[in-house]
C-alpha cells in the first residue's frame, strides 16, 4: 500500500515538479512570478490538440510542432508584454502576468469554445505495468521519465553550455552580466521560451487524465506554484523536490485523511512551510539592507 | 484658492465649495435614481455598488498597505454564505447577519494576515490564491453549503421593511456603499491610514517611527476582508442564489482588476475602477449586440475563432487593460482624472 | 605631457537620477597607457560617471557626449560597450556568487571566441592572483572580500579591455590587501591597459595614478597631474587628512548672515 | 551626566563576515557623539542593532536603564530613539506634512474605530489631528520647510528630503537621535545649515545625537566625542582632536603613507 502511495505520489509529483520548474526558471531570471504559466501550457496543449485532430498529423510531428510553438509563445509574450513594464514593482509584474493569463484564457475559450475535449495522446492512462505488486499506468510512467529526462537536460544545459552559464549569471546578477557583455534581454526571451516548453510538456502529459478545456491548468498551476514556493522559488532543485514532496503529501492526505479535500493540501502546505521558512525549504533568506 | 484659518480645515472631508456642490449633486442623483431609472439599470447599479465596497476594501490592502491578495473571492464567498445561512438556518435578522458575516470574514482575514506577516510579493500572492481556491473547494463539498447546487437566498428584510425587488434592495445597498466608502476615506486620512501607507512605502522607516507593522498588516487584512464579506452578503440578495462557481479565481482577478483600473491607493479611484470594470463586465456578456464592434467581433469569430466562445472576449479585453495600465498609466483612471483636472485648471476661461 | 589622441573623451555630460542631477557638466580626457583617478567624498558623483560611461544608466547621460577611440558610445548598451574594449570592475565586487571562480572568469570572456586565448588569459590572471587558482572550483560567494575583489578584477580583464574602469577597488579591504590590490593595478597598467579609477582612499589612489580629478557635488573642482594635486592645499587638507585650522570664522559669518535674513 | 546609551560587547555576524566585533561604548546625555570609519566598517549595522532591525549575536544595548535587545523596532521607537537612514527612507508618495505626521504616530491614540468619526470636530481623531498638526508646524518652522509643506517628498531635491527625514525623526520627540550620514549628498550651503541645526537640536531641544558621518570637517566641528571603528572593532574614542590624530585612525581611515611608515619602522 505504502509503496503504491509513493509511486502515485511520484507520478503526480513529476507533473507538479515540471510546472514548478517552468515557474522557477522565469522567477530566477527576472523575479517575475508567472501567473500566466498555466494558461501558456493550456494554449500549447490546445495547439497540440489542433495539430492532432484538425490537421491529422502524426503525434511525433504534433509534439515537435507544439514544442516549437510553446517556445515561440514564451518569447513573444515576454517581448510583447513583460518587457514593456518599466521599473516594475512585484505588484506590477503580478498584474502583467495575470493580464496575460486573462488574455490567453479568453483567446483559448474564444477559439476552441467552452466545451470539454478528450486529448488523444497515444499513451494509455488505463493500461498498466506491474512491478512486484505495484501498479503504474503507461502515462504515469512516461510522465515520470519525461520529468527526469527534462531535469537532466536542464542540468546539462546550465552546467555545460555557454548560454546556460550566461543564463545562470543573468539570474544571479543582472548588472554584472551586462558589464560582461551578456545580452540580458535575449537571455530573458530564451528563458521564457524554455519555461514555456517545459510547461507545454506538463500540459500535454496532464491533459489525457483530465479533460481539455480552458481551465485545464488551474489546478496544476497552483500545485506547481505551491511546489515552487515550498522549494524556495529560486532553486531548481528545490522546485523539483517541492513537486515530488507535494505529490507525495497529497496522496498521503488523500489516503489517510480525506480524499474529498485533497486539493486544499497545497494551500495548507504553502502556509505551513512558509510559516516556518518564509523563503521556502531550500532557499537562503536575505535580509534587506538599509 | 481660499485661505485656511484652522488646521481642522486640513482634515475636513470636503475642502472647498466646489467639492461641496459636487458632493450634493452626487447624493441627490443617488436618491433620485431609483425613481427615474428602468429596472435593468438598477440591477446594474446594485452590482456596481457592491463591487465598489469590495474594491475600496481591497484597495486598503493592496493600494494602501502594499500587500497583494488574489484570494478575495474567498472572503466574498464567506460573507455571502454566512449571511444566507445565518438567515436561513438560524433566522438571524438581516442587519445582524450581515454584520456577523462581515466579522467572520474579518476573522478569516486576520488568520490569513498572520502568515502574510512573514511573506511578501509573490509568496503572499500565491498563499492568498491558495486560500481563495481552498474556500471554494470546501464550500463546494460540504452539504450544509448546498454543494455545487448552491443556496437560494431568503428575502431581504429589515424589521417590517422587506425589499422585494431591485429598487428596494438598491436603498439598502446604496446606504452600505455610501457609509463604507466614507468610512474608508476617513480611515485613510488619519493615523491608521498614514501607518498603512508608511508600511507600503518603507516598512523599515515605519517600524523605526514606532508603527507596529504586525498589527497594521493584519489589521489591513481584517478590514479589507470585512468589506469584502459585507459585500458578499449583499451580493447574495442581488443574485437571489449563490453557488461556489461564482467565487472562483477569475472573480478574485476581477476584483484586483477593479483596484488596478481605478488606481491603487485612492478611494475615488476605487469607485471609478469598480464602476468601469463592473459595467464592462455586464455589458460585454452580450458583446455581439453592441453595434459596430459586436458585428466585427462576430465576423472575426466566424472567420478565425468560434462564435460559441465569443463571451470570452471579456477576458481578452480585461487582460489587455491590465497590461496597458501597468505599461502606460500606473495610477489607472484616477491618474487620467488627475491629469485632466490639471488640464482643465489651466484651460483659459 | 604627450598630446596623444585620448582613449576616452567625456564632453560636458549631465546625468540624472530621477530629478536629482548627480553629474553636472563633467568633461575629461583619458590618455592611453595612463592611470587616472577620480577623488571625492561619498555621494559626490564619482560612481555615476563610471556608470554613465559604461551605459548602465538608462537614457543617460541627459546631455553631453562620450567618445571611445573616436567612436561615440553614449546611448549604447553596456553589452555593446564591453565589446568595444571597456572593462568594468563595479563597486562592491558584484561577482556571481553561485558560480565557481572559474565560471566567473569564463563569463568574463563571454564576448570572446578564441579558446586558446581565453585559456592563456586565465593563466595570466591566475598569475596575478595565485589564490584564485587554488580556489578555482569553489563558489565565488564563499570567497573572502579581498579574494572577491581580485576575482572581479580578473573577470573584467578576461574581456581583454583597453580601458578598465574601477569603482572603489579598496572598499572594505584591510590596509594590507589594499596595498596588494594597488600593486596589481599598477602592474596591469604597466602591461598596457589604461585605467580609470574611482577612490575614496585618496592617498592610495594618488600613489599609483598619473592624473587626478577631484569631484564635489557632481562637478570637477580640480584636475591635474598627481604632482599638482598633491601640492594643492585643499587636497592636502580634505583628502590627505593633513591638519589645518578649521574655518570656524566662516561658519560664524554664515550664522550672522542667516540670522540677518 | 549619566550614560544615556550603553553598548557592551556587541557582536554581529553576516554569514562568515564579522560586522561588529565585541564593540563597547557609552553615550552621555546631551552630547553629540560621532562614529567614523571606512565604508563597510559596521557603522550602519550598529545603528540597525540599536534600532532593533537586526538582532545582534552577542552583547547588550542599554538605553535609559533598559535593555533594548529583543525588543521590536516600534517598541524601541516608543522608548524615545529616532533615526534617519543612509539612503533616505521617506514615504515618497506622501506630502512632507504627512511624513512628519507619521513622526507623531506614537504620540497619537486614535485607532480604526475613532477614525470613522473624523468629520466631527469634537471627535478624538479630529482633535488629535489638529493638535499634532500644530506641533508639526513648529518643526516645519524650525527646519524652514514651509515651502515643502504640501509637496510630495519625492518631488523635493535631495538635500530637502534629508531635512524632511530629520524633521520626521524630531517629530517623534526622541531622547536619542541616530543620524546616518546626515550631510551626505548635501552641498556646502546645506551642510552649513545642518551644522547649526544640529547644534540647536542639542542645545535648544536637549536631544542627544549619535551620528555616522563621513565629512570630517563636519565631524570635527560639531562633535563632542568621536568613536572610530574599523572591521567592527573600536580603534579610538575621545575628543575630536585626539581621535583625528590617533595613529590607527589615520592608518585605517584617513589613509596612511605606506612608505613613510615603512621608513619609520626601519629606523
Amino acid at each position: 500500500m505504502f509503496g503504491q502511495l509513493i509511486i502515485n505520489g511520484l507520478a503526480v509529483g513529476s507533473l507538479y515538479a515540471l510546472v514548478a520548474l517552468a515557474m522557477v526558471i522565469i522567477y530566477k531570471a527576472s523575479e517575475v512570478p508567472n501567473f500566466a504559466q498555466g494558461e501558456m501550457a493550456m494554449v500549447s496543449t490546445y495547439f497540440a490538440y489542433m495539430l492532432l485532430i484538425s490537421n491529422q498529423v502524426s503525434w511525433h510531428v504534433a509534439l515537435l510542432g507544439t514544442l516549437v510553438f510553446a517556445f515561440a509563445l514564451g518569447m513573444v509574450l515576454e517581448f510583447l508584454f513583460v518587457r514593456r513594464a518599466k521599473d516594475p514593482t512585484v505588484l506590477d509584474l503580478i498584474i502583467v502576468t495575470l493580464g496575460m493569463q486573462l488574455v490567453l484564457h479568453g483567446l483559448a475559450g474564444w477559439k476552441w469554445g467552452p466545451d470539454q475535449k478528450d486529448f488523444p495522446l497515444p499513451i494509455s492512462d488505463t493500461d498498466v505495468v506491474q512491478v512486484g505488486g505495484l501498479v503504474i499506468s503507461y502515462l504515469n510512467l512516461t510522465t515520470m521519465i519525461a520529468a527526469l529526462l527534462l531535469m537532466g537536460l536542464l542540468y546539462a544545459f546550465f552546467q555545460y553550455t555557454k548560454i546556460g552559464v550566461a543564463m545562470k549569471a543573468t539570474q544571479q546578477n543582472w548588472m554584472a552580466a551586462r558589464i560582461n557583455g551578456i545580452r540580458t534581454n535575449h537571455i530573458l526571451g530564451i528563458t521564457w521560451g524554455i519555461s514555456s516548453v517545459i510547461g507545454a510538456i506538463a500540459g500535454v502529459l496532464f491533459a489525457p487524465t483530465s479533460t481539455l478545456d480552458p481551465h485545464l491548468m488551474w489546478d496544476p498551476l497552483i500545485k506547481g506554484f505551491a511546489a515552487a514556493v515550498m522549494g524556495g522559488m529560486n532553486s531548481l532543485v528545490g522546485a523539483a523536490l517541492g513537486g515530488y514532496l507535494l505529490g507525495f503529501i497529497e496522496n498521503l492526505f488523500g489516503l489517510y485523511i480525506s480524499l474529498e479535500f485533497k486539493s486544499i493540501v497545497a494551500f495548507l502546505a504553502i502556509v505551513l512551510v512558509l510559516w516556518f521558512r518564509p523563503s521556502g525549504l531550500f532557499s537562503k533568506h536575505y535580509e534587506r539592507r538599509v | 484658492m481660499d485661505m485656511k484659518r484652522d488646521y481642522f480645515e486640513d482634515v475636513q472631508l470636503l475642502k472647498d465649495r466646489a467639492q461641496k456642490i459636487w458632493f450634493g449633486i452626487l447624493i441627490i442623483t443617488l436618491i433620485l435614481f431609483p425613481f427615474v431609472s428602468p429596472n435593468y439599470y438598477i440591477y446594474l447599479i446594485n452590482y456596481i455598488a457592491i463591487n465598489v465596497i469590495v474594491t475600496v476594501g481591497l484597495n486598503l490592502l493592496i493600494g494602501y498597505t502594499g500587500q497583494i491578495s488574489l484570494g478575495h473571492a474567498g472572503f466574498f464567498a464567506i460573507g455571502a454564505y454566512a449571511t444566507t445561512l445565518l438567515m436561513l438556518k438560524l433566522h438571524v435578522p438581516f442587519l445582524l447577519a450581515i454584520l456577523i458575516a462581515g466579522f467572520l470574514a474579518a476573522a478569516f482575514g486576520f488568520l490569513l494576515g498572520l502568515p502574510a506577516l512573514r511573506l511578501e510579493g509573490p509568496y503572499l500572492a500565491i498563499a492568498t490564491l491558495g486560500f481563495g481556491m481552498a474556500v471554494t473547494t470546501i464550500i463546494g463539498r460540504v452539504p450544509l453549503f448546498g454543494g455545487h447546487m448552491g443556496l437560494q437566498t431568503p428575502p431581504l428584510s429589515i424589521g417590517p421593511f422587506v425589499a422585494k425587488n431591485d429598487r428596494e434592495i438598491y436603498v439598502v445597498i446604496m446606504l452600505f456603499t455610501f457609509l463604507m466608502t466614507l468610512a474608508a476615506r476617513n480611515i485613510t486620512r488619519t493615523r491608521v491610514g498614514r501607518a498603512l501607507i508608511a508600511i507600503r512605502d518603507s516598512d523599515i522607516a515605519a517600524e523605526a517611527l514606532g508603527v507596529n507593522i504586525a498589527y497594521y498588516k493584519t489589521l489591513a487584512f481584517a478590514i479589507s476582508a470585512f468589506y469584502t464579506g459585507v459585500a458578499g452578503g449583499l451580493m447574495a440578495f442581488v443574485l437571489g442564489f449563490i453557488n461556489p462557481n461564482i467565487f472562483d479565481l477569475l472573480q478574485s482577478i476581477l476584483f484586483l482588476a477593479m483596484v488596478v483600473v481605478g488606481g491603487a491607493g485612492t478611494i475615488l479611484g476605487s469607485v471609478m475602477g469598480a464602476a468601469v470594470v463592473s459595467f464592462l463586465h455586464i455589458k460585454l456578456e452580450a458583446v455581439q449586440n453592441i453595434p459596430g464592434v459586436g458585428q466585427f467581433l462576430v465576423y472575426l469569430s466566424q472567420k478565425w475563432l468560434s462564435v460559441s466562445g465569443l463571451p470570452n472576449f471579456t477576458f481578452v479585453l480585461f487582460g489587455l487593460i491590465l497590461i496597458f495600465i501597468v505599461v502606460f498609466e500606473r495610477l489607472g483612471l484616477y491618474g487620467i482624472w488627475l491629469r485632466s483636472k490639471i488640464y482643465w485648471r489651466t484651460w483659459p476661461f | 605631457m604627450k598630446t596623444n589622441q585620448p582613449l576616452l573623451r567625456v564632453n560636458n555630460i549631465e546625468t540624472y537620477y530621477g530629478l536629482i542631477c548627480a553629474v553636472q557638466g563633467v568633461s575629461m580626457e583619458i590618455q592611453p597607457g595612463t592611470i587616472t583617478a577620480i577623488l571625492g567624498n561619498n555621494g559626490a558623483g564619482k560612481t555615476t560617471i563610471l556608470k554613465t560611461v559604461m551605459g548602465l544608466l538608462e537614457d543617460q547621460p541627459d546631455k553631453g557626449s562620450i567618445y571611445f577611440k573616436d567612436q561615440r558610445i553614449d546611448g549604447k548598451d553596456p553589452e555593446q560597450i564591453v565589446r568595444l574594449g571597456i572593462g568594468f570592475v563595479p563597486e562592491g565586487r558584484e561577482i556571481f556568487d553561485e558560480l565557481t571562480v572559474k565560471e566567473n572568469l569564463l563569463v568574463g570572456a563571454y564576448t570572446r571566441r578564441d579558446r586558446a586565448g581565453i585559456r592563456a588569459d586565465m593563466e595570466r590572471i591566475y598569475g596575478y592572483f595565485p589564490i584564485l587558482k587554488e580556489r578555482e572550483k569553489q563558489l565565488a560567494g564563499t570567497l573572502s572580500g579581498g579574494q572577491q575583489q581580485m576575482l572581479a578584477i580578473g573577470r573584467a580583464l578576461m574581456s581583454r579591455p583597453q580601458l578598465l574602469l574601477m569603482d572603489e577597488p579598496s572598499l572594505g579591504l584591510s590596509p594590507m590587501l589594499v596595498r596588494d590590490i594597488f600593486r596589481i593595478i599598477r602592474q596591469i597598467n604597466e602591461e598596457g591597459i589604461t585605467i580609470l579609477l574611482v577612490e575614496q582612499n585618496a592617498r592610495m589612489a594618488l600613489r599609483v595614478a598619473h592624473y587626478g580629478y577631484v569631484m564635489e557635488n557632481g562637478r570637477f573642482v580640480l584636475a591635474g597631474t598627481v604632482q599638482e594635486l598633491m601640492e594643492d592645499p585643499d587636497v592636502q587638507e580634505f583628502y590627505l587628512g593633513m591638519k589645518k585650522e578649521t574655518s570656524v570664522k566662516g561658519y560664524q559669518r554664515w550664522k550672522r548672515k542667516k540670522r540677518w535674513r | 551626566m549619566a550614560a544615556l546609551l550603553k553598548v557592551e560587547n556587541l557582536t554581529k555576524h553576516f554569514g562568515g563576515i564579522l560586522a561588529l566585533d565585541h564593540l563597547s561604548f557609552e553615550v552621555q546625555e546631551g552630547e553629540i557623539y560621532s562614529i567614523i570609519g571606512p565604508n563597510g566598517a559596521g557603522k550602519t549595522t550598529l545603528f540597525n542593532c540599536i534600532s532593533g532591525l537586526y538582532r545582534p549575536d552577542e552583547g547588550s544595548i542599554v538605553f535609559d536603564g533598559q535593555e533594548l535587545i529583543g525588543l521590536k523596532p516600534h517598541r524601541i521607537a516608543e522608548m524615545g530613539i529616532a533615526r534617519t537612514f543612509q539612503n533616505i527612507e521617506l514615504f515618497s508618495n506622501m506630502t512632507t506634512m504627512d511624513n512628519l505626521m507619521l513622526g507623531r504616530h506614537i504620540h497619537m491614540r486614535s485607532g480604526v474605530w475613532h477614525s470613522l468619526f473624523l468629520p466631527w470636530r469634537k471627535s478624538l481623531t479630529a482633535r488629535e489631528e489638529v493638535a499634532h498638526r500644530a506641533r508639526i508646524e513648529e518643526i516645519i518652522d524650525f527646519l524652514e520647510l514651509q515651502s515643502a509643506r504640501n509637496q510630495l517628498v519625492k518631488s523635493l531635491p535631495y538635500g530637502r528630503q534629508k531635512l524632511v527625514e530629520l524633521g520626521r525623526a524630531l517629530a517623534l520627540e526622541p531622547k536619542l537621535l541616530l543620524l546616518d550620514e546626515p550631510s551626505a549628498g548635501m552641498n556646502t550651503e546645506e551642510r552649513q545649515d545642518l551644522f547649526f541645526w544640529l547644534q540647536d537640536i542639542k542645545e535648544d531641544l536637549g536631544i542627544t545625537i549619535v551620528m555616522i558621518e563621513h565629512n570630517m570637517q563636519m565631524v570635527m566641528d560639531v562633535s563632542d566625542r568621536i568613536l572610530a571603528i574599523d572591521f567592527g572593532k573600536k580603534l579610538a574614542e575621545g575628543p575630536p582632536e585626539e581621535v583625528a590624530n590617533h595613529p590607527d585612525v589615520i592608518k585605517a581611515y584617513l589613509g596612511e603613507d605606506e612608505d613613510e611608515s615603512a621608513a619609520v619602522a626601519r629606523q
